[in-house]
């Protein structure tokens, strides 16, 4: 029997765009691939992107007066104007190509390490994170933290699985310089009301920095309605390569702010006693960039924004929501994370009754479904709710309510077969 | 089903009824060990007597390999030499990396053997070992106790 | 008419595996591709790894325990235990996948920047670089002696090319915290004798990083032979994708000092107010690491050391010999760097009588030829000769005598056009 | 060949010919440019007076682009007014970022005309506008400085 939803996507047509998804483990078991949170899959788009540009226009760019420069060039620009587009940056010098999320994250912890005044962290002044980061907005501000005399400031989470801001005057004061928050939780799927921390930190002149790793890929992002100052996201998890992410900046703090790494394509002028650096983008891209990922990234623009992100994330929140009508029919199923289905992502994190999520990861895995197990780098998210760990299903554009039907099989087997 | 191969009934038998499991008195040295990747955790205990291991127990939450694992070399290594015990441990840390190839000699590692399937799947391989890494680690500072009092 | 020298690869079977090597330009132009110092092309064999690791087993790495997870992570570290051995380093665990060289060398940099005793840098240490550098191995050391107050200094260039190290003593002394050097020359082709300063630095209680980008794709690379604590390679440059390259350092190093990105996969565990982090290489692999690219990497590895590195050595110096006497023969040209074919990489920069780089390049270009035109990332090497830029022709494994023909016949005819 | 769309005759002429080359006296102000990626350079001087360009000269290295550009510059601006001349590179400039779309007002841009071709090298541009930034950016000062003296 066939669920209809309504807004779903004619995920037949989605999911031959997916070679991968034809694909059978265990001899006999077609793949159920809600890992998304972890990792998207590739479409023939993106990969064929990337093939061609090996196959045809491969060289290094920038400088080059030869064809394939010239090629290659366009393309890894071309990129870029797509992504500023994605996201609606005012410019495309505001996007800088990094490797993933978490470069883009410590970029901007390094930027303000070395950053003059008014920019300038130390002892006296303060961060703020919240409670539901993921470690890759936790670290590069405790390494920050560490190295300058910064103050590390938090805002915890209520029993609901929401940010419990209703201390936000004593968290974010006048010493605070940056925040730094997620938008879309990976491990209990909160959507976060962003625009009283932004309104707040504006107010006593903090930066905000928004990690939107889990929101780039799933739902329409506009950096100008955002109102953040920084914004990070990744390749790999929005149908895209590894190895590129993207950090957005507002423009004249990428030209007031040091750079981060040195050599290659960020410099103006080199001499052995001094440099100077190029203007922004390219101040904050050392090195031969990721090319071939950045074409791949376009590709998987192009794809996306084709279907149209407002529909993805429609097609989404039908899943979601079906998803977690299921699930909590499941006995000794509890949801880690809000339980309803207003202002959330499609990641599912729960545990199950005293089964270990290992244990349940892996058997459904032998079922072949793909679900994460483990505290999905936000350890503080498991302290705070008292479980070593969850089990997690994370959902995108090509997922069905059969596969959220496979699921709800496969822990019933599960039950039995630790039973 | 493939499964078998990893949770074989032995193993689901030890991980629904642990055994040496609560923490006991007397003891020598009490560790804490935490499998950072999955949050699996064990508290364990040792009382050594010269040559012997006179008692361990412990109190631990993670998946059935971790907690089965432990059960299973409580019974292998309490009464045994400590070089025993000691030597049983590197055994099963060699079946762990063997990747299915191991042919474990059951004379050393009685229901451990069961746990050849586990070393197949990479990331389950430091559930098994969790316990018996703490009861090395828990060994080894029990002797150099003793050693400093001589 | 065919040149046959000694020591030339079998190019026409290996040049069927380079897809790119097929296209025209500007309408009927075969491809001369002389641009190999700046990237590699890259084999079918490469892109096919990447395409069917998209295609059968993308996931995201460690942590994972369904198939995809355990697959990528089997592959992803699979590609680290190759890298291990084509270096022959001691220990897998050595090898740390970046996004470049220039991330690796910044990576030590960095490193270095936070250290405590006996590596803490700043005022009173000073850290040695010399005068041929690529920016990206003399831009982070620039930023670490601003940043902490270290001193740099250098080695200056003897006319013919070669380092100066006359004055080894002087340089590098009990204040030298760091030596950092380029293996192969990018733009003056030079292979340096490293031994000397490899044990010069030790004498004095300093570590030595060598920029081997123009080394692991051209000859043997043995980390265990050559002494230095730090090794620096690039993928796109060794037939592997852009987006990752190697930083290898002695594990004992790697164990003291401190990190330099934060986030997931580089800790062992993390609460609010602190982390602990995982062992090396994790340690320094923030985030999500470039998984298709280190299978990639791996599949360049498999290819190269199949012809092997030792033949492909001797191809290029036969190919680079070949090319120095042709182009001695050109009236006008003057090449900056080695003249003769010793201790020589195959890159081979000239100047071509009063006619500007950037017009040698376009004129080649519309001939199919694809040369670098500029100052290569090493403009203090052309301050240095006294020039304002070079054209720079470089080979690899595919190059043919003929393509060394091709570029003599267009230098000519550059000459007509200008003349 | 293709290439002579960029390297037109009339270009390749004033490279070989450059016009107003060697710096002159009297000037306002000298400027000196630079060319980061290729090392072009080029060093210029402006004498204005009241309305008019009064002088332009330049000394300078660089490709066949940057030196013609910039020698066909001089012919553009010397004796016209200055706002003229800051138009005629402000329609040098568009003409140089239509990607080969652009279809030049002659009666403006003259000899510049020619540069048409090179607007398809994006790696070129630059080079032709060298001379032209240092024009605009002399001028600048130069009106600067009169200002301040009023
Ligand atoms: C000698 C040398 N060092 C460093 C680099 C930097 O490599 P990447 O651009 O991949 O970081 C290069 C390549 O451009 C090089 O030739
Ligand atoms: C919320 C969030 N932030 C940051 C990251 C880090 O992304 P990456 O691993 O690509 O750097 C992730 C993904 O794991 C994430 O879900």
């Amino acid at each position: 029997m066939t669920v209809h939803l309504p807004g779903l996507l004619d995920t037949d047509a989605i999911r031959k765009d997916f070679p991968i998804l034809e694909r059978l483990l265990h001899g006999d078991r077609p793949l159920v691939y809600l890992d998304n949170a972890a990792t998207s899959q590739t479409p023939r788009q993106v990969i064929d992107a990337m093939t061609h540009y090996y196959a045809n226009s491969n060289a290094n760019v920038h400088r080059g007066v030869h064809v394939l420069a010239e090629e290659a060039t366009a393309l890894y620009e071309g990129a870029r104007d797509k992504v500023a587009q994605f996201i609606n940056a005012p410019s495309r010098d505001e996007v800088i190509f990094t490797k993933n999320s978490s470069e883009a994250i410590n970029l901007v912890a390094n930027m303000l390490t070395w950053a003059d005044e008014p920019f300038k962290v130390g002892v006296g002044a303060d961060v703020v994170i919240t409670e539901m980061e993921h470690h890759s907005n936790i670290v590069p501000w405790q390494l920050l933290a560490q190295r300058t005399g910064t103050k590390l400031k938090w805002f915890g989470l209520t029993d609901e699985g929401r940010l419990d801001l209703s201390n936000i005057e004593q968290v974010i004061t006048e010493e605070t310089k940056v925040v730094s928050v997620v938008h879309t939780s990976n491990i209990l799927g909160t959507v976060n009301d962003l625009e009283p921390i932004v309104r707040r930190a504006h107010d006593v002149g903090a930066l905000v920095v928004v990690d939107a790793s889990q929101a780039a890929p799933h739902t329409v992002l506009d950096v100008q309605a955002l109102g953040a100052d920084f914004v990070a996201f990744t390749g790999h998890k929005m149908c895209g390569p590894t190895g590129i992410g993207v950090l957005w900046g507002r423009l004249g703090l990428l030209e007031e702010l040091p750079p981060f790494l040195g050599g290659g394509e960020m410099i103006e002028t080199v001499t052995m006693s001094a440099s100077t650096y190029a203007p922004a983008p390219h101040k904050f891209e050392a090195g031969t960039p990721p090319i071939t990922e950045a074409v791949g990234l376009g590709a998987a623009i192009d794809y996306l924004s084709a279907i149209g992100m407002d529909r993805i994330a429609a097609h989404e929140h039908a899943i979601t929501g079906y998803a977690i009508d299921a699930l909590n029919g499941v006995e000794g199923l509890k949801i880690i994370g809000p339980a309803d289905n207003v202002a959330r992502g499609a990641a599912i994190s729960f545990t199950f009754g005293d089964i270990h999520p290992h244990d349940v990861g892996q058997v459904l895995d032998e079922q072949g479904i793909a679900v994460r197990v483990g505290h999905h780098c936000a350890r503080p998210v498991c302290l705070r709710y008292g479980v070593p760990a969850t089990t997690r299903a994370s959902f995108y554009l090509y997922s069905t309510p059969s596969e959220v039907d496979a699921l709800v099989a496969g822990l019933e087997h599960v039950r039995q077969f630790f039973g | 089903m493939k499964l078998d191969g990893m949770y074989q009934e032995i193993i689901l038998d030890h991980y629904r009824h642990p055994h040496n499991k609560g923490l006991r008195d007397p003891f020598d040295t009490e560790v804490h060990h935490v499998n950072p990747t999955c949050g699996d955790e064990v508290t364990l205990r040792v009382k050594l007597d010269g040559e012997k291991v006179l008692d361990v127990s412990y109190e631990g939450q993670g998946c059935s390999i971790s907690q089965a694992s432990t059960s299973v070399m409580t019974d292998l290594v309490i009464g045994h030499t400590i070089e025993d015990a000691l030597n049983a441990g590197d055994e099963f840390l060699a079946l762990m990396q063997s990747k299915g190839q191991g042919e474990p000699d059951e004379d050393v590692l009685e229901d451990a053997v069961a746990f050849v399937g586990v070393s197949k799947y990479p990331a389950r391989v430091k559930c098994a070992l969790l316990g018996w890494m703490a009861f090395k680690d828990a060994t080894a500072q029990a002797l150099q106790t003793t050693e400093g009092q001589k």
